[in-house]
């Protein structure tokens, strides 16, 4: 519901940002009783990376700094997200794979899966028949894949929206068409946020806002190593049920997999993006669905027939090391940021919702190990 | 956009008679489920469209948006304007993947 | 990458004429249509065009449709057919799906008229087969040969509605009723009055509540509303049709616009979102043009100058007509724009209700816009209708302002005077007489003139009438006249039957009623 | 029912007179004439039955921006037939959810 009323300011909690790092922070606050949170976001609520990505929940691939987000989110959070969030969050844990062609591609699996296994992770190098017994309308062009079968997928458009809806409920206001363009601080913290829309107030400050989130922290001296990469994405009409593993390649073609309503959503890049990204909208490459496309039917030609219904783009917030920063920053008390996800939050934001919680409220994630994605980790070469 | 302040509803939902109507024919949407949505806090056009998939099916809301958007703005007392629109993508008709594929020859001309 | 100096999407009025125009002062043009047949809506349009002469008026849609595509393939234009175009990306390059294959191509200039999407309004049952968009029905029976249905309820009295009514009788289907929840008619009374002298009755402030049927439509429920345009209980009526047509207003198909990132807004008389244009029909991204529906709903005619004036302002802009040659021709066709734009359905009306009287000062008939047609006594307030006159004379029941002219030329000997503003209502010329020639029928695109002659023999009076339906009768058939509501009020006898190549597909009957009737008989059936 | 004669438009340009299968049941058309036009002209108005509700469709705009009157053609679900051209030979099939009433029945049981 929207109110106009009773013009809301101050809260303890000011979050810069309505994607889902944001209702998910907010969702866990909220359940812990600290609801005086005002959440500003320029748009839309999940209308950033949050609701454009593919929908992967995965661990296989992920740097061991991250990996403990995502293997708290796939044992602890996942499987009874629906649940919690009283909508069907479509999570499905059938695996992923993530495929070779060639002997170079298959060193390169090899060599991501030794670094995840050490980490404790349960994911393994399997042969091309293999692969082709889990998805049988693999081309026999797929020598060997990588195979975690405790990978998923899920509905990125319901999780977001599914935590923005508990946390109204739970009492946070939410209020778009606010652009926020800087954090002043008050006696050494963080607590003013100039916007177009007038100064708003919080104890606390948290900034999740993309790539974005780098002018914002600017403006209190803090600089954030986090680049924008454009992506593009493809959703394909209904078809049968096919296979419900999520599928990457060595090579980056394509990611993506088919969704509970029937569609495939795939995504990928074609090359061309850093020369696209110079322009400031979201609009997709006029040769990145037909590379796509072209990737797709190479390793699965069944899906040669089917039709792409809408293709669209967004902005990865790419951080210098592959990883995102989540940390109460010291230097400038007050402010917590969570920003850099590289295009592959997804997956993790309920963990990274629940360790944004307890930093802001308890100073530390105690829950979760994030103690390699602090703010002051960059340093310049030896 | 319009700024949109969002709180919890304090009224509980009041279903009307005919909230079982279809509106979204491809995705079969009901206005029940519109006006429901719109009461758990989606307040835009998109918002509605991703957390129902109105207007995310093969027509991609060309047939639907228009009503999906009147009922969105009569719940929140907003103008069209306000809720926004879906945004325009290509391909603006279905392509099968293999044609978008074969991106690389001729057109030819009618004979 | 394959390079034409103009692109434009869509091959229909708009398009066509902005790609002649383009051609004409010497630009390399392409024409791209995701149908197998060019001419848009164009194809579909079986009625003649109002308007002026340089509008084409009296010529009917898919006539001028013809006349369009062979301009333009005589002056060089490629025309691309089943090539949709998907999308406009960054530096004018447009990506088309043509038969299976998939191709760029760049421009530095585009035009996008892609016109317009039928609006839906939901009701229970509304996704039931035999639901039908106005533009499906004339698809099928003006392209496929195919009759949408035995017996059609409209839904929407705007012109498309009654055209398309009109139509479907044409194709030998019944109309039920046409309805509308708006309280007036929508669209020109005169389109309303050759609908409702066949008998179809309107119900306005009226919706449809239901389609009843277990697997298709078996018959509709309608019920009147209120002020809110919610149904009251209670006023229900069930109709038996197997068909309920929806024709409710277009929005622009404005999606290639916003995809190419021009500027857009949300402008309800312009009918949806829309790309923001300039005077030249320039949207805010350089060298992208906006013209006909896509720009804002109009008429089919609006929709071809807009086309002429982005023709001849991307002339301009790339050197190959100068500044002067430019601003002549876009004065032209703006004054020819101007024309079009006035009177009671111009764009800057669109939505009023409030309007009681006619540039004239002559109240406008109340039942006209209730019932879709005029009563005697209105009729007899306005200059053009009297039957007071001995001998054969025209009786013109043109009781809006339209922007419309061909009656003024139709007639040789100087009867019919509309003036320089086309939107006046006709007038009779005293002085001039009438040799019932037949000739202002024939042109009168609403149907609206009759020739009278309450001296025909002792008694009786005949009545020419326009007629465009199958079975033709012949001289000496006897039948019913019916007044302007359908109504039969007396026997009627054919005395001619006069077809010509000049009219155009629309017969002269002449019938003999007896003489009190002259005024009110207006059609006839066997 | 077709029109044989029209007023204004005189007779219809019909291409040669095809022969398809609906559900595996023989049909006549024309060639050139959209596959939802010759299934019109045959009193077929339920062209497939929707996903959730299995609620029967058919034509709807006509002009393929609805997709309301999408079948299996030749083995190809969501076929807009609106703007299909028939041609000798086809094979058309009443659509169950994007799949064939076999398939449907098989999942659903």
């Amino acid at each position: 519901m929207v109110t106009v009323a009773a013009e809301k300011k101050k809260a303890s909690l000011i979050i810069i940002g309505g994607g889902v790092v944001a209702c998910a922070t907010a969702y866990n606050l909220a359940k812990k009783g600290m609801n005086d949170i005002i959440v500003l976001e320029k748009k839309e609520i999940g209308n950033g990376g949050s609701c454009r990505n593919a929908g992967g929940v995965r661990q296989s691939a992920r740097d061991v700094r991250e990996l403990p987000l995502a293997m708290y989110a796939v044992s602890n959070i996942w499987p009874t997200l629906s649940d919690e969030l009283d909508v069907d969050v479509e999570y499905v844990q059938r695996g992923n794979l993530r495929l070779g062609k060639t002997e170079a591609h298959i060193k390169t699996l090899t060599g991501i899966t030794k670094k995840s296994t050490d980490a404790g992770l349960d994911v393994k190098m399997i042969t091309g028949d293999e692969a082709r017994e889990i998805c049988p309308y693999m081309s026999d062009e797929v020598i060997g894949a990588s195979w975690c079968p405790t990978d998923g997928h899920a509905n990125p458009l319901h999780t977001t929206l599914g935590f923005y809806r508990k946390a109204l409920q739970a009492g946070v206001t939410f209020i778009s068409g606010v652009k926020v363009n800087g954090i002043r601080k008050y006696r050494g913290r963080a607590r003013f946020v100039d916007t177009d829309d007038g100064v708003y107030e919080g104890d606390n400050i948290l900034l999740c806002a993309g790539w974005e989130s780098r002018a914002i922290a600017d403006t209190v001296g803090i600089e954030l190593p986090i680049i924008r990469e454009f992506s593009e994405c493809m959703v394909t009409e209904m078809e049968p049920d096919m296979f419900p593993v999520m599928l990457g390649t060595a090579e980056s073609d394509f990611y993506g997999g088919q969704t509970k309503h029937g569609s495939f959503v795939m995504g990928g890049m074609c090359g061309m993006e850093p020369y696209v990204s110079e322009k400031d909208r979201f609009i997709t490459n006029s040769v990145t669905a037909p590379c796509l496309s072209r990737g797709i039917i190479k390793y699965f030609p069944v899906l040669k027939d089917v039709k792409i219904i809408r293709t669209w783009s967004g902005w990865y917030d790419v951080c210098k090391d592959k990883v995102p920063i989540i940390d109460n920053i010291s230097e400038v008390p007050g402010l917590t940021i969570a920003a850099g996800f590289c295009g592959h939050g997804f997956g993790i934001s309920p963990a990274t919702g629940l360790a944004v919680s307890e930093l802001i409220l308890d100073g530390e994630s105690h829950t979760i190990d994030i103690s390699g994605l602090k703010y002051d980790r960059f340093r310049a070469k030896a | 956009m319009t700024k949109i302040v969002r709180t919890a509803a304090t009224e509980p939902f009041k279903p009307m008679p005919d909230d079982d109507m279809i509106v979204c024919r491809c995705e079969e949407i009901t206005k029940g489920e519109i006006r429901k949505a719109v009461y758990d806090g989606m307040s835009t056009t998109n918002e509605v469209k991703r957390w129902l998939r109105c207007g995310m099916g093969l027509c991609q809301g060309q047939t639907c948006q228009k009503n999906v958007q009147s009922i969105i703005s009569r719940e929140l007392g907003l103008k069209i304007p306000d809720i926004g629109q879906i945004t325009g993508r290509s391909p603006v008709r279905p392509v099968v993947m293999e044609v978008f594929a074969n991106d690389v020859l001729d057109v030819h001309e009618e004979a | 990458m394959k390079r034409h100096e103009v692109l434009v999407i869509g091959a229909g009025p708009a398009g066509l004429s902005a790609a002649i125009e383009a051609a004409k002062n010497g630009m390399d043009v392409a024409v791209f249509d995701e149908n197998a047949r060019p001419g848009g809506q164009l194809f579909k349009q079986i009625h003649k065009f109002f308007g002026s002469k340089e509008h084409h008026a009296k010529e009917r849609g898919f006539n001028i449709g013809k006349d369009l595509l062979k301009e333009a393939r005589d002056l060089g234009v490629k025309v691309y057919l089943d090539a949709t175009v998907m999308g406009i990306y960054y530096d004018k390059e447009i990506l088309v799906n043509h038969n299976g294959e998939v191709d760029h191509f760049k421009g530095d200039t585009i035009v996008i008229a892609t016109g317009a999407a039928e609006n839906m309004v939901s009701f229970k049952g509304w996704d039931k087969p035999g639901v039908i968009g106005a533009g499906a029905a004339q698809a099928l029976m003006n392209l496929q040969g195919v009759q949408p249905g035995e017996k059609i309820l409209m839904v929407g009295s705007g012109n498309v509605g009654l055209v398309v009514s009109f139509q479907l009788l044409q194709a030998g289907c019944q109309v039920a009723a046409v309805i509308d929840a708006a309280p007036r008619v929508g669209g020109y009374g005169v389109h309303a009055s050759k609908v409702a002298r066949t008998g179809v009755p309107f119900y306005m402030k009226h919706t449809v509540v239901e389609a009843l049927g277990e697997d298709k439509v078996e018959g509709a429920v309608i019920a009147e509303v209120d002020d809110h345009f919610q149904p009251i209980p209670g006023t229900e009526k069930t109709l038996d049709v197997d068909t309920i047509c929806i024709a409710v207003g277009l929005s622009p198909m404005s999606q290639l616009a916003d995809n190419a990132g021009c500027e857009m807004k949300f402008l309800p008389k312009k009918g949806g979102n829309v790309p923001v244009v300039n005077e030249y029909n320039e949207t805010s991204m350089d060298g992208i043009f906006c013209c006909g529906d896509v720009a804002g709903i109009e008429e089919a005619s609006s929709a071809m100058l807009q086309g002429k004036i982005a023709g001849s302002t991307a002339s301009y802009k790339n050197g190959y007509i100068d500044e002067d040659e430019w601003q002549q021709s876009v004065e032209k066709y703006r004054a020819s724009l101007e024309q079009l734009r006035t009177g009671m359905f111009a764009p800057q009306n669109k939505g009023r209700t409030d309007m009681t009287e006619t540039d004239e000062g002559i109240p406008l008939s109340k039942s006209l816009l209730a019932k879709g047609y005029v009563t005697d006594e209105e009729l007899a307030e306005f200059p053009a209708c009297s039957t007071k006159v001995s001998g054969v004379h025209p009786v013109i029941e043109c009781t809006q302002n339209i922007p419309c002219d061909p009656c003024q030329d139709a007639c040789k000997f100087g009867c019919i005077k509309v003036g320089s503003n086309i939107s006046k209502l006709p007038v009779i010329n005293p002085e001039a007489t009438c040799t019932g020639c037949g000739m202002c029928i024939a042109s009168c695109s609403g149907q609206a003139i009759f020739l009278v002659n309450e001296d025909y023999e002792d008694g009786f009076a005949t009545v020419a009438l326009p007629y465009e339906f199958l079975p033709l009768p012949q001289a000496g058939d006897k039948g019913k006249a019916l007044d302007r509501s359908g109504k039969p009020v007396c026997d009627a006898e054919i005395v001619s039957v006069k077809s010509s190549k000049v009219m155009d597909m629309t017969n002269i009957l002449t019938m003999k009623v007896p003489v009190e009737y002259a005024g009110t008989a207006r059609f006839y059936r066997a | 029912m077709r029109i044989a004669q029209h007023p204004i438009l005189g007779t219809y340009e019909k291409g040669q007179k095809v022969h398809f299968t609906l559900d595996g049941q023989d049909m006549v058309g024309y060639e050139g004439e959209s596959i939802a036009a010759a299934l019109h002209a045959a009193g077929v108005m339920t062209h497939r039955y929707t996903a959730k509700q299995h609620k029967p469709r058919g034509i709807f705009c006509a002009i393929g921006r609805c997709t309301d009157c999408v079948m299996i053609v030749d083995g190809q679900p969501n076929v807009r037939t609106c703007i299909t051209e028939l041609k000798e030979g086809m094979n058309i099939q009443t659509q169950y959810g994007v799949e064939t009433k076999e398939a449907w029945e098989a999942k659903n049981k």
